[in-house]
């Protein structure tokens, strides 16, 4: 029963307010895009067993989207921030750094 | 044209907390970056209320200003005056990218009254209501509807919801709030 | 081996049981096999079963990094039906169940399959038309299912109310031969089976690399030493994206929790299996008299085996109002099991980018009620290196040509 | 004879009695009797029968731990199953039947299955019933399926009369069990300031403490007890609660508890159970721990007892299991026992201590008051089949050569302690091996971790693996102290309580009886006393390779009854790790799974049941409706008429009925369900071009566009007309099912995606009700109406307006979903109904009728206009229903064109959208498939079609239907054949989907 504090509102929501959104960071492919480069924007996803970064909305309080850092093992949280980024903010990574040294997710590390 | 009717005709439920619906209030939804200095003046001025931080609410005499998200304010007057005070917002707000909407006919509000209105939100929404301050406004989860409410003074909430689910909310707030359902001793 | 009777069981009475030998052996690895299977579950140890059986491949091993059967074949509920509505849903579902039916002669085990019939309840007026559809199309798929109305409904399941409250049931899908099995001597079964074969179900033993080279396998790291194969079968629900990995390829494939819990057992009151996706539950009754309810999955990739408790109340509420003599039941056991998520929700059985590497995963919600037909359609994968007509609408490019194998189509969630 | 003793019983209230019945028998007993003290004072000491081979079986335990007392409780719609009498409190009329036996308790014919037991060790049923395979569903599964379950079912259609709810409950502090640990934690966090919720499952504080005896800060147990509830409750920051029990323990902090508020009562004053979901910084679990059996022959015959559950029964409740108890043990705890029976003046003829130099100073304190004491030794068997008659001793290192019968009653045995590590295990905590006393503790190392990562689980006393009254006031102390501390709250530095420090002899551990026990003896002694598991059986499934401990389990069931292993695990894991040779630790432990005991299924349901079960949403003309004959059918949440049915009348009479007047008069539908959202801002125009397949940006303002929206997967997923009500303002309209989905999605796209576009949405949906009028007379009755002027040229086909309608503000819309000349109005919600009514009353001289959603579907089939959910079902894109005319070419891209590119979504081989007609002109059936010659690869018949609407059209007396066919519309005039369920093939013509007006004049006019 996952709790994740909204960047936005400022509220410990816990995961019946929420509503899950899929990996984070998403770049959007669109008509331009190869097969290949579209497959994987729709259905690579990351999966990681450890540091993963997702969307929530809050969807049942402000109704914003943002994203958490999570560990998909012990379900530790990172931290959260709002989702108008294209990447883990520096304070995110450090946090996580400090945690878990070494971790990679995607090409960030 | 006909008097406004109420989703439940101002239904009422007496148990160790009242619950009653509310008359149609006048609601306003406004949809513009709080930050902003046109919109937040904006906000202030139609409403005579100061504007509120992050979950806050603001009051003055009748109408209250309502902090819904960073981009979203809520504000709440008589349902008579609602659409004056829209197109006067409106008017106010020509230029700034924003969006106001008189909506004051979509949702219901109750009012529960009594000593433990705090104990009976707290059978229904993940709230830590002990911990709840006046002055502000949460939006959450009542049972299975989105919701919100405030507390205008100890002893005494507000609480809107969708129309169309009002008489759930009511059944749920009247069931909660029924004599010998009492949590705390204190 | 010594068969199994019930003459053998008297017979060991005489000597207080003390000369049943081993369901399975133990070995040591070999340094090669023909084929590994990573994963001995169901799947994999069905795999292994159809390799020897219909391909006369039998120089296996299955590899499993902890205890056989211990993944999602022992923690679900235990149905088995094929009234999908997509025909290749419908024909490996299909020939899953009818191996099913015969089972446990075959190997020489009960796996106490127990075709007491399953029904998915219409509560709308659009489930009414999803349910229709399917029933005309499993009808040309040749898996026997009906359409029935409310009073057959309350006949064969008298502990449903019909009348609602809020989703009266206007009728059911009914598959008389689905029903349920011993989920655990599934896999008991077939892994007494392959080792008789002279296969070697290693357990304890975790894959930690695939070796490659030149774009072909070569073999595994395992934590007991490395083992040369041919070929190499992936069959480790939950865990596929990681061995993919270390094979070099992605998958389609997120993994989430999917919940389950029993009631106390009671006297028998539930003949069928009742499904209602409407509400998102579904229950039948075991032969211990728990009362076996399947939950929802979380939204979210998750590694923990446990869910998040407010889908088993969606899920008890629901069925409470369905089967209302529930409600002073209790809740014995709750848990949860990883399951993979595949973009379309349907199964992957397929070739990958690495020859000799073969992959069965993303059975989401339905993997056990599959296990033979998978097993069935991996080995024929496996052995001939090109899928059969059960596997070859399953392969991994569909989702990049937009082929997808959507169930969730008829009607609300596919269990 | 088990009796009630002439004085004593601390719980008691013995200047009351109160009635309540067993088997129909009228017994009664105190205030403070559990049921099973109160059954054991009325001499009743077998309650209910064994699950495999219906051995009768009396109480073993006295608490939540107890696997053999199980009841059926209350009659008719208030009957439970499998409730313990162990923790059933006693109250006035209580009525109790047993389970699992027939024809009664005393008299069973399944005792046969215990004759027959070497027949059916472990697993017996995956060797046998194999053959021939019919039998299994018709003979075997049956006959093993009665025999099986044990409480009697509800029956079928009862309905329980309680209500549950649930709370929602934050502490800085939770402290699980209301023990002396329990207690010494929440004074030491309460008074550091923390806010501290202490549960309790039973009604009683103390726990343990006040039957053991001893002294804390120098005074007795029960006083100091008594002291610290009063001094916690004098504490605002701290809330207690007795009869609730920690249930589960969840990810982040996250903590269920169940409180039986009612089940103590006749009948509940308020709910009955009430759920309490926690969010706690930490968790304190003081959950004591718990007795293990010893594992010799005969020990589940009824009389022999957990040592500590007849101390229990002698102190609390004034109950003597026995008059001569023999009390067995391999620790010190258990001459506690023999020194309470001697004191309550009752007969101990020995006690067998396995240790060779037998105990410390409680043994001496035994032998001190004239109980004989036997080291070195162990029961061999025990003599009696529903009473205990006699136990056999014999050399515990020996294989049970008798050496000594002594008479006897009752058996208090105890093969030592195991800590309660359920909670502490459900998030992952993880346990330690203690050799010394035996049993697995938390390993504070592998603490379970909060959201944080910080371990959030500290467990306390004897669920910590901490023995001896003052060692576990001064753990408790200290584990109170650190919550506090870690939840930002200073300890005070007072003391811990002072307790007498343990002095005992060390535990032998003994896990069968005796150690060399012959095969015979080793299939009578029982690990699980409820699924009859023994120890040959785990031996049995050791020696067939069942080796993991999950295997063993699984294949013996040990551990899987009601009782969840509490009292067989560990016995049985040792018996396993003896089989196999391996040290305990090697061999694991079972995961613990929540709930601690069984919780009803009402109580996590709460008050979504009846009524509340889920939101029904009413639209402002709900009730009318009702009024008006409304047969309902449920559209996602909201109530929609399917039909308006009138005396007499079928639902397809009423359907034809509201499709022809509203063709040829006038028809009235509620649209209020219609999704409203609106988006404004100066990028609306570009935003609304990517969410919309159609140009959208050239929609000019006061004009309506039809538009489909794709997901970015390429499916069709809604559709609706948009408004454009200025230069940067529209409003979309969306299916009723979308609305929600659609507005989060546009919010999605703009928060995630385009979060630099400037553009506001809203939903709007509920602010409106709306009201489509629809037929030949519809411009008639909004003309009476007045106000507005309604003609063709100040408002044309997909034109809107707004002003006063009958001195109502509205919006209308001329658009139409049926073919004919319709308006769709919108008007404030709570004005609705009222003008809902005005436009009915003026109607009335038009032949104006309500129609319901079923009608609407005819109507709109009826023109070939597609119905989200119906033409589509997640597969279908735009392309397959010839809607191509609403895909902008112009556009470089908007969501899901993308994925239409894909080589199958390109196929011209797709299936695609024609209309339908039968020959015999009847309905075709719902979801019908087109055969092609052949078979598939796997044996299916091969199809090229389907049916994916169809009805029968009043207007045109016949049937029509909408279907998706290979290459559809290239093959016009072709007939194709569709099989019926019943065998027979009806034959349809492939023509245009559009069947009435196809020139469109009639919406036009």
């Amino acid at each position: 029963m996952l709790l994740l504090t909204c960047p936005y509102c400022g509220v410990a929501a816990e995961e019946t307010e929420l509503a899950p959104g899929g990996e984070a960071h998403l770049a959007r492919v669109g008509p331009e895009g190869t097969d290949d480069a579209f497959h994987a924007y729709l259905f690579e996803k990351e999966n990681p067993r450890g540091v993963h970064f997702e969307r929530w909305r809050h969807a049942m309080g402000c109704g914003k989207w943002f994203h958490a850092a999570r560990c998909t093992v012990t379900l530790e949280v990172f931290g959260t921030y709002p989702a108008q980024t294209t990447e883990p903010p520096e304070h995110i990574r450090a946090a996580i750094s400090a945690k878990r040294p070494g971790w990679t997710w995607r090409d960030l590390a | 044209m006909s008097e406004p009717a109420s989703a439940l005709g101002v239904a009422r439920a007496e148990g160790y907390v009242a619950v009653a619906e509310l008359p149609p209030q006048g609601m306003i939804s406004v949809r513009g970056d709080l930050s902003e200095e046109g919109v937040a003046q904006a906000l202030a001025d139609a409403s005579g209320a100061a504007l509120p931080g992050v979950r806050g609410i603001t009051h003055a005499g009748e109408t209250s200003l309502a902090w819904m998200s960073p981009d979203e304010a809520m504000l709440f007057c008589g349902y008579d005056e609602a659409e004056e005070l829209a197109q006067a917002l409106r008017e106010a707000l020509t230029g700034a990218h924003a969006l106001v909407a008189n909506v004051s006919d979509a949702r219901a509000s109750f009012e529960l009254t009594g000593a433990r209105v705090r104990e009976v939100i707290a059978k229904l929404a993940p709230v830590d209501m002990e911990r709840f301050a006046l002055g502000e406004i949460r939006r959450t989860r009542l049972a299975q509807i989105p919701a919100a409410f405030w507390m205008p003074e100890e002893g005494r909430l507000t609480l809107i919801c969708f129309r169309s689910v009002a008489r759930y909310a009511f059944d749920l707030l009247a069931k909660a709030a029924e004599t010998g359902a009492e949590v705390y001793a204190r | 081996m010594k068969r199994y009777s019930a003459f053998a069981i008297a017979r060991e009475a005489l000597r207080n049981h003390t000369g049943w030998e081993r369901a399975w052996s133990s070995p040591e690895p070999r340094r090669r096999y023909d084929a590994i299977i990573v994963g001995a579950g169901g799947h994999g140890l069905a795999t292994a079963y159809y390799l020897g059986k219909n391909h006369g491949v039998r120089n296996v091993a299955i590899l499993e990094k902890g205890w056989l059967g211990g993944g999602n074949t022992g923690r679900n509920t235990t149905i088995i039906r094929s009234n999908y509505l997509q025909d290749p849903s419908a024909a490996i579902y299909e020939k899953a169940r009818s191996l099913y039916e015969t089972l446990s002669q075959e190997l020489n085990y009960n796996i106490m399959f127990s075709p007491r019939g399953v029904m998915m309840l219409a509560q709308t007026e659009h489930e009414v038309r999803g349910y229709r559809r399917t029933a005309q199309a499993n009808a040309l798929q040749g898996v026997d299912t009906e359409f029935i109305g409310p009073k057959r409904v309350k006949e064969l399941c008298p502990i449903i109310r019909l009348e609602g409250p809020r989703y009266p049931v206007l009728g059911a899908l009914w598959q008389p031969r689905a029903g349920t099995a011993r989920h655990d001597a599934v896999a008991w079964g077939y892994a007494r089976a392959c080792s008789d074969m002279g296969m070697h179900v290693i357990q304890n033993c975790e894959v930690t690399g695939v070796r490659r080279e030149g774009g072909r396998v070569t073999g595994v790291d395992t934590t007991r030493g490395p083992i040369d194969c041919d070929k190499l079968g992936i069959v480790v629900a939950g865990h596929s994206g990681r061995l993919a990995e270390m094979a070099g390829f992605r998958l389609p494939i997120e993994s989430v929790a999917l919940q389950a819990l029993v009631s106390e057992p009671i006297k028998p009151v539930m003949d069928v299996v009742v499904m209602a996706n409407t509400v998102h539950g579904y229950m039948s009754q075991s032969d211990k008299g728990e009362m076996v309810i399947g939950g929802g999955a979380d939204g979210y990739n998750n590694y923990t085996q446990r869910g998040s408790f407010h889908h088993v109340e969606e899920t008890v509420r629901a069925l409470i109002e369905t089967f209302p003599m529930l409600s002073r039941l209790k809740m014995l056991r709750w848990w949860g099991g990883i399951v993979d998520m595949t973009g379309d929700r349907s199964p992957i059985i397929s070739k990958t980018p690495v020859e000799g590497v073969f992959i069965n995963c993303g059975w989401g919600t339905g993997g056990f009620k599959a296990i033979p037909g998978s097993g069935w359609a991996m080995a024929e994968l496996m052995a001939r290196g090109e899928p059969g007509p059960l596997a070859a609408e399953f392969s991994l490019d569909r989702f990049r040509e937009g082929r997808f194998i959507d169930e969730s189509v008829a009607a609300g969630v596919a269990h | 004879m088990s009796t009630r003793l002439a004085t004593g019983g601390r719980l008691l209230d013995r200047s009351r009695r109160i009635p309540f019945t067993f088997n129909g028998r009228r017994l009664s007993g105190h205030p403070g009797d559990t049921l099973a003290s109160a059954l054991l004072a009325s001499g009743q000491m077998v309650m209910g029968r064994s699950f495999k081979y219906h051995r009768p079986r009396g109480p073993v335990a006295s608490g939540a731990e107890e696997p053999n007392a199980l009841v059926n409780l209350g009659r008719g719609d208030r009957h439970e199953p499998n409730q313990r009498a162990t923790t059933t409190e006693l109250f006035e009329g209580l009525t109790a039947t047993s389970q699992n036996h027939w024809p009664s308790l005393e008299f069973d014919v399944g005792q046969v299955n215990a004759a027959l037991s070497r027949f059916l060790p472990a697993g017996f049923y995956y060797k046998t019933f194999i053959h021939p395979r019919p039998l299994w569903k018709h003979l075997y599964e049956p006959f093993i399926r009665q025999s099986a379950g044990l409480g009697r079912a509800p029956d079928p259609e009862t309905r329980d009369p309680d209500h549950y709810e649930h709370l929602y409950a934050f502490a800085d502090v939770l402290v699980v069990g209301g023990g002396v640990a329990g207690l010494a934690a929440a004074l030491a966090a309460g008074r550091a300031g923390a806010r501290v919720l202490l549960i309790e499952q039973t009604a009683h504080w103390g726990g343990r403490a006040p039957v053991d005896g001893g002294e804390i800060d120098g005074q007795p147990a029960e006083d100091w007890v008594a002291a610290a509830v009063a001094e916690l409750q004098a504490m605002e920051n701290v809330t207690l609660r007795t009869r609730t029990m920690g249930a589960g323990l969840y990810d982040h902090g996250y903590a269920l508890a169940y409180e039986r508020v009612g089940d103590h009562l006749p009948e509940p004053k308020g709910p009955r159970h009430r759920l309490w979901r926690i969010r706690a910084a930490r968790v304190v679990t003081a959950t004591g721990a718990i007795e293990r059996p010893l594992s010799f022959a005969g020990n589940d015959v009824p009389g022999v007892m957990l040592a500590s559950a007849v101390r229990d029964y002698v102190v609390n409740w004034a109950v003597s299991p026995g008059d001569r108890t023999v009390v067995v043990t391999n620790n010190d705890d258990a001459y506690r026992t023999a020194l309470a029976l001697k004191a309550a003046g009752l007969d101990v003829p020995a006690v067998i201590d396995a240790r060779l130099e037998g105990g410390g100073p409680l043994m001496e304190e035994a032998k001190a008051a004239g109980i004989r004491v036997e080291t070195g030794r162990g029961v061999a068997k025990v003599k009696g089949g529903k009473r205990v008659e006699a136990v056999h001793t014999c050399p515990q290192a020996g294989e049970g050569a008798t050496v000594q019968e002594i008479k006897c009653d009752a058996v208090a045995m105890s093969g030592g302690w195991s800590p309660v590590v359920h909670l502490w295990s459900h998030t992952g905590g993880k346990l330690l091996w203690d050799e010394a006393e035996a049993f697995f503790r938390p390993d504070p190392e592998r603490a379970p971790l909060g959201h944080d990562g910080a371990p959030n689980v500290i467990a306390a006393g004897a669920a910590n693996g901490v023995l001896g009254l003052g060692e576990i006031l001064a753990d408790a102390h200290a584990a109170g102290s650190r919550a506090a501390e870690e939840t930002g709250h200073a300890p005070k530095s007072d003391a811990a309580p002072t307790g007498d420090a343990r002095d005992e002899a060390p535990l032998a551990p003994v896990w069968i009886m005796p150690q060399g026990a012959a095969p015979a003896l080793r299939a009578k002694a029982w690990l699980d006393f409820q699924n009859d598991v023994k120890v040959s059986d785990v031996e049995l499934a050791a020696r067939e390779g069942y080796e993991s401990v999950e295997h063993a389990k699984r294949y013996t069931t040990l551990g899987m009854a009601t009782d969840q292993g509490k009292l067989s695990n560990i016995n049985g894991l040792a018996v396993l790790s003896q089989a196999l040779g391996q040290p305990i630790p090697q061999v694991g432990t079972t995961t613990f799974r929540p709930p601690y005991t069984p919780i009803s299924m009402a109580a996590i349901a709460g008050p979504a049941r009846g009524d509340t079960f889920q939101p029904v949403r009413r639209t402002p003309m709900h009730d009318w409706h009702e009024a008006h004959g409304a047969d309902w059918e449920p559209v996602g949440q909201w109530r929609r008429p399917y039909t308006y049915r009138r005396e007499g009348e079928s639902r397809e009479d009423a359907v034809n009925r509201e499709v022809k007047n509203t063709r040829e008069a006038l028809g009235m539908l509620d649209a209020s369900t219609l999704g409203k959202i609106l988006v404004k801002g100066p990028d609306a125009p570009r935003f609304m071009d990517m969410l919309y397949t159609n140009m959208m940006s050239t929609l000019k303002p006061g004009r309506c566009r039809y538009g489909l929206m794709c997901s970015e997967n390429g499916f069709l997923m809604d559709d609706g007309v948009v408004a454009r009500l200025d230069e940067e303002t529209f409003l979309c309209h969306t299916t009723t099912g979308g609305a929600d989905h659609v507005h989060a999605h546009m919010e999605e796209w703009l928060q995630t995606e385009w979060w630099d576009w400037k553009v506001w949405t809203l939903n709007v949906t509920e602010q409106w009700g709306q009201i489509a009028v629809v037929g030949p007379n519809a411009r008639k009755v909004l003309e009476k109406l007045g106000d507005l002027d309604v003609s063709k040229e100040a408002l044309s086909f997909m034109g809107w307006t707004q002003g006063t309608l009958a001195g109502f503000p509205v919006r209308v819309f001329r658009i139409s979903f049926s073919g004919e000349l319709s308006y769709e109005i919108a008007v404030p919600a709570n004005h609705a109904l009222a003008l809902w009514e005005a436009i009915f009353e003026a109607g009335q001289e038009f032949g104006v009728m309500p129609y319901g959603t079923e009608c609407l579907h005819v109507l709109r089939a009826e023109k070939g206009f597609i119905m989200i959910g119906d033409e589509t079902d997640g597969t279908v894109i735009p392309q397959d229903l010839g809607l191509d005319w609403a895909i902008s070419k112009k556009k470089d891209d908007y969501i899901g064109k993308r994925a239409q590119q894909r080589s199958h979504m390109a196929d011209p081989e797709r299936w695609k959208l024609v209309g339908l007609e039968t020959e015999d002109g009847s309905v075709l059936p719902e979801g019908a498939y087109a055969t092609a010659p052949g078979t598939n690869g796997n044996g299916q018949r091969n199809t090229q079609g389907r049916v994916t609407s169809t009805y029968h059209s009043a207007t045109l007396g016949r049937g029509i239907a909408m279907g998706l066919v290979h290459r559809g519309p290239e093959r016009m005039g072709e007939v194709l054949e569709f099989p019926k369920v019943d065998g027979t093939v009806v034959k349809a013509k492939i023509v245009e989907p559009v069947f009435y007006d196809k020139e469109g004049t009639k919406q036009d006019v």
